[in-house]
């Protein structure tokens, strides 16, 4: 038996731990240092229905253990994730969960239908929760009526499971998700990133030419593990849970909260092998805290 | 082969004011193949600074597994780096990105190396290697005063050399154009690293010319996967934009928009 | 010309620099290390009508550049803070901002009423954004009708200026603050904690024994700042700013996009001496930035 | 008086397994009146850990201008205090706290000092300054195992040493209850520091005994204003709660709710 196999809507992954959308691209970096299947999964950078050119730069900064980023969803347009990256991932052995955006329901109904059909693309993470795009993205997050809509309509045309990635920036993220649950989420990722901004103290201009960017890392982890904490009870489908993690500790952190899987985004950056070495020190922490299999540790906060 | 590693502190020491050299040594160099290329490093085993810094290879020994850095402390990150004493560890992640090319200049050619600042240290390996080759080099290398101008010598070891500051405190007064106005252009191909208005108006000094150019942006992961560092480009190449982390730094001219 | 000096409603500040209310108790323990009457002003701790226990220990936890609390509004009670603490701290001339809390709207009814007479009580903070109480406190600030009735309520019967304290942890805190203003509020402060959880990695328990807590410091400046550069245009009342201040650049910062004054909270117990350590340092601090008061620096990233 | 100061590093070394006995110098310790009292110190200068860590005074010399801690290097913070080097600062806030009462009891009579674990530290200033005063301290110091014991031939230099461990491995058996079950009770006073179920213990086994105890809680800014440390009290005192970090850390045996 494998201790750490996760099975989840669409998902039989070999462990819970995958890399983050957005910080890992379509993994062709990546794979030039590790052997991708390794991998729980994969979730791609986010794909528009066109080539997306993104935000002028610059649009990093760092912040007290964390960092802004305004990317503004840069990617090749669908036909292109279609044609180079998604056949080119085909090679590993790794489920791959497509992160799909958009400016309206036509733009994520159009990718959800098309990438949802790529043998390797074994799920949806509808990206609802943007905070780097001026219209859509994060109204999208931010009002359960029209999520629940949008969560419907992708439904509608995907031929795989949809999880739903919600955004943290909301009065209380526990209505988003039964919102996108009763439109018929297959399940929910969350933490996207917090708002935030960083001045220049000389210039007293925005670092970020986007002005705000969203706000990721270790700074915004008990924020990202409370809402997963506050979500899990309140809805029956699986939660992938992100936001800060950066050590073992953390991954359990997130599976006691009741995540049944977790993502990696911003660590990649600090340290490119998080992904695969995390994997490999989860068994013995698993030993050291006496639990058999990661499913048994799942949600465990909830039942001390 | 990109690889991670922890590599020791060989020296440390500033060579200029807040301008710091540092010598590691450790198997990673075995990887450093061009001149050009930059590493990424942790400057903290914290979790604050978080990211990573990019800073350029300046010298690269394989024979002791050394490689040197030339770097300005400025803010947090740079700062603490300094603060490493031989024995300490770093945690450095590269060789990355493509370097300036040598192939692009004959045996007995001349070449221009023009530096800027903080871009100087790239040009230092890129010069020793020319000259190994057989090509001349002549420095044109630009600071802000005196007191911020470094390694004037080594490059005078390696060929014909000027130094020009902003303030005129050292070499001659102004940039480094106000200095190449007056050269000859009898070269083959520039190279320069610096401030874009500077990589800008080589561009203009010499659109007939071969040249190649070292770019900056701020990083995210260093590596190519997070879209933090592209430019825009001209019509010269196809794509829309190029990555400096992994595309570059070094363009040949034209090709990034500045 | 004092270059520091601040003038706000019912404040005439020497210097726009103040501890944050909770993060200073009623001012006797930093009295033993520093004169307070260099202070621009204090904002004492919560005071509630009656005396308060507060929550069970463990009340604070560490987090990646930040802190989770949950003290649970503990303090002696409108009659005590009246009698011991406001008269004992009339020896200095330093402005007292008193914040009010509360469950109810008569709770913060009678105790603004009473402590805005307190002579040296020269406003009012309405907190409607503690996240650590159960029932009130957090629903006051995310509601933005509750909160602007609160608001009228409390200017109906205090006899200084009110200032009212939002909670970050809402989808759009620009409404909640016109709802303020509407209200008569005559200025707002901002921001109060994110609401976070840590869990202790051994046992899966929460570390804070009130589950969740507050989390403030560094880790949160990118969203604090955001929310005052947001906040600042859509109001013409002032800001006091905080949110992770803990240096000289961070103080500019606030007060560049848009905070008028700002207050300090976590860096107090990081370093017990930064306020007065930050008021000496801010004359150079503008000098080198080439502004001749604190007036003039305020907001100026609008106006780049 | 508080002061806060950057001390410097005399020497620090492993006294056991994560053990470690760290020197510090300073003008500070000229403020340090009473054993049992702490200080509050910065592990980093950056905002990660971001906390400052209370740690018990364990001994003091006013000649040398130095003091001593003992503790174990457990999380983030303590791990980082371990790497500090002689000539390193640490910023320290202190003396902090009030410590044990030495006047509760008289030359010639016993005293009874019972530690356990790393709260063992602080009974040591408190051991040296009742010998000085003609007090005779009998020591009962529990630990988990043998790897983690320290100080003994230091405390059995001041007086009669009990060692007891957990599983035995070092001394008698089982916990420090153990030992005081088979001791005289002829002391004056007690004075103890140690997890709370250990001071508990020690209430109901001496419920007619003067005591004094040292309390731990987490703790913010360590001087009384954020009330962080606050702990219940019994109907012996009128507060309703006391802050272990300006009320305590020690506080007479029955007022604190264990
Ligand atoms: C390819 C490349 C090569 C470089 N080579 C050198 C070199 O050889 N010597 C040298 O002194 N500097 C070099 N730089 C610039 C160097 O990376 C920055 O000075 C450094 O990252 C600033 O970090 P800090 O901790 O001092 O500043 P902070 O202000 O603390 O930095 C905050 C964040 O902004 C980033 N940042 C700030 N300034 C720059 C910048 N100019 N370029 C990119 N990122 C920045 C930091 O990496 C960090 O993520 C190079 C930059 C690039 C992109
Ligand atoms: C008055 C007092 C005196 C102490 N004296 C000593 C001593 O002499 N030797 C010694 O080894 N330890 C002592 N401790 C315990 C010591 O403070 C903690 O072990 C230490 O703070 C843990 O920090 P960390 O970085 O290892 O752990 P982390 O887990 O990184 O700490 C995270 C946060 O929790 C706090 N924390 C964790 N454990 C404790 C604890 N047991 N008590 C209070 N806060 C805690 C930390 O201060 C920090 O704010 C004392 C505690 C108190 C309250
Ligand atoms: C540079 C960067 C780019 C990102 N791009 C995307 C994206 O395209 N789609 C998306 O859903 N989330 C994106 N995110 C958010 C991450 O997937 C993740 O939700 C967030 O960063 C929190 O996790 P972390 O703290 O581990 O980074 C991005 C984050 C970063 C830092
Ligand atoms: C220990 C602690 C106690 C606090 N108590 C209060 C309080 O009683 N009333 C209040 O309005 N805010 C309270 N706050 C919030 C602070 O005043 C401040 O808004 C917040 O901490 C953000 O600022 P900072 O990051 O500088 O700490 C408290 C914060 C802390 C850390
Ligand atoms: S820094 Fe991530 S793509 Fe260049
Ligand atoms: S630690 Fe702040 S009151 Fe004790």
């Amino acid at each position: 038996m494998n201790r750490l196999a996760t099975l989840l809507p669409g998902l039989t992954l070999k462990n819970p731990i995958m890399p983050a959308s957005g910080c890992f691209g379509f993994g062709k970096e990546y794979a030039k240092l590790y052997d991708l299947s390794q991998l729980g999964a994969i979730m791609i950078k986010a794909t528009t229905p066109e080539t997306r050119l993104g935000n002028p730069t610059p649009r990093v900064a760092e912040t007290p253990s964390g960092m802004l980023n305004a990317i503004g969803l840069q990617n090749p347009g669908l036909k292109k994730v279609l044609e180079n990256e998604l056949t080119w991932l085909e090679q590993y052995e790794v489920p791959i969960i497509a992160n799909v955006a958009g400016y309206t329901t036509e733009d994520y109904v159009t990718v959800a239908e098309a990438i949802s059909q790529a043998p390797n693309v074994q799920a949806l993470e509808l990206n609802i929760s943007c905070p780097n795009v001026k219209q859509g993205g994060i109204t999208f997050g931010t009002d359960p009526l029209i999520a629940e809509e949008l969560t419907k309509a992708v439904k509608a045309v995907s031929s795989v499971p949809v999880y739903v990635k919600l955004s943290p920036n909301v009065t209380d993220i526990g209505e988003i998700a039964k919102a996108v649950e009763a439109g018929g989420a297959d399940g929910i990722t969350m933490i996207n990133t917090l708002l935030g901004l960083r001045l220049d103290t000389k210039t007293g201009r925005p670092v970020i030419a986007n002005v705000t960017g969203g706000l990721s890392g270790p700074a915004i982890k008990p924020v990202a593990l409370r809402m997963v904490y506050d979500v899990a009870p309140k809805v029956s489908i699986p939660i992938i849970g992100m936001g800060g993690i950066t050590n073992i500790d953390d991954v359990v952190d997130f599976l006691s909260a009741g995540a049944s899987a977790v993502a990696i985004g911003t660590a990649n950056f600090v340290d490119p092998f998080i992904c695969p070495n995390l994997i490999e020190q989860l068994p013995a922490k698993l030993d050291e805290l006496g639990f058999n299999t990661v499913t048994d540790l799942v949600g465990r906060s909830h039942r001390l | 082969m990109i690889r991670q590693e922890q590599m020791q502190v060989v020296k440390q020491s500033a060579i200029a004011t807040n301008i710091f050299e540092l010598t590691l040594t450790g198997q990673l160099v075995l990887d450093m193949k061009q001149p050009g290329q930059f590493v990424h490093l942790r400057v903290s085993d914290q979790m604050e600074p978080l990211l990573r810094r990019p800073i350029s290879i300046s010298s690269i020994n394989e024979k002791t597994l050394e490689f040197t850095m030339i770097y300005r402390a400025e803010g947090r990150g740079t700062k603490l780096l300094s603060e490493k004493k031989p024995g300490d560890q770093v945690d450095v992640l590269g060789p990355l990105g493509n370097g300036f090319p040598i192939d692009k200049v004959e045996v007995g050619q001349k070449a221009l190396l023009i530096g800027g600042g903080i871009g100087v240290p790239p040009l230092f390996e890129l010069s020793k290697r020319l000259v190994e080759k057989g090509v001349k080099p002549i420095h044109v290398l630009g600071f802000q005063s005196e007191d911020v101008v470094f390694y004037e010598k080594q490059f005078q070891e390696l060929g014909e050399t000027y130094i020009v500051t902003v303030d005129g405190s050292h070499g001659s007064t102004g940039f480094v154009t106000n200095v190449l106005e007056k050269l000859e252009d009898d070269f083959a191909v520039y190279y320069s690293c610096g401030p874009t208005p500077m990589l800008a108006a080589l561009e203009k000094l010499y659109p007939e010319k071969e040249g190649y150019l070292s770019f900056e942006q701020r990083m995210g992961c260093g590596i190519g996967a997070c879209f933090a560092c592209v430019c825009d480009t001209t019509e010269k190449i196809e794509a829309d934009y190029v990555k400096v982390c992994s595309d570059g730094p070094v363009f040949p001219s034209g090709v990034v928009r500045v």
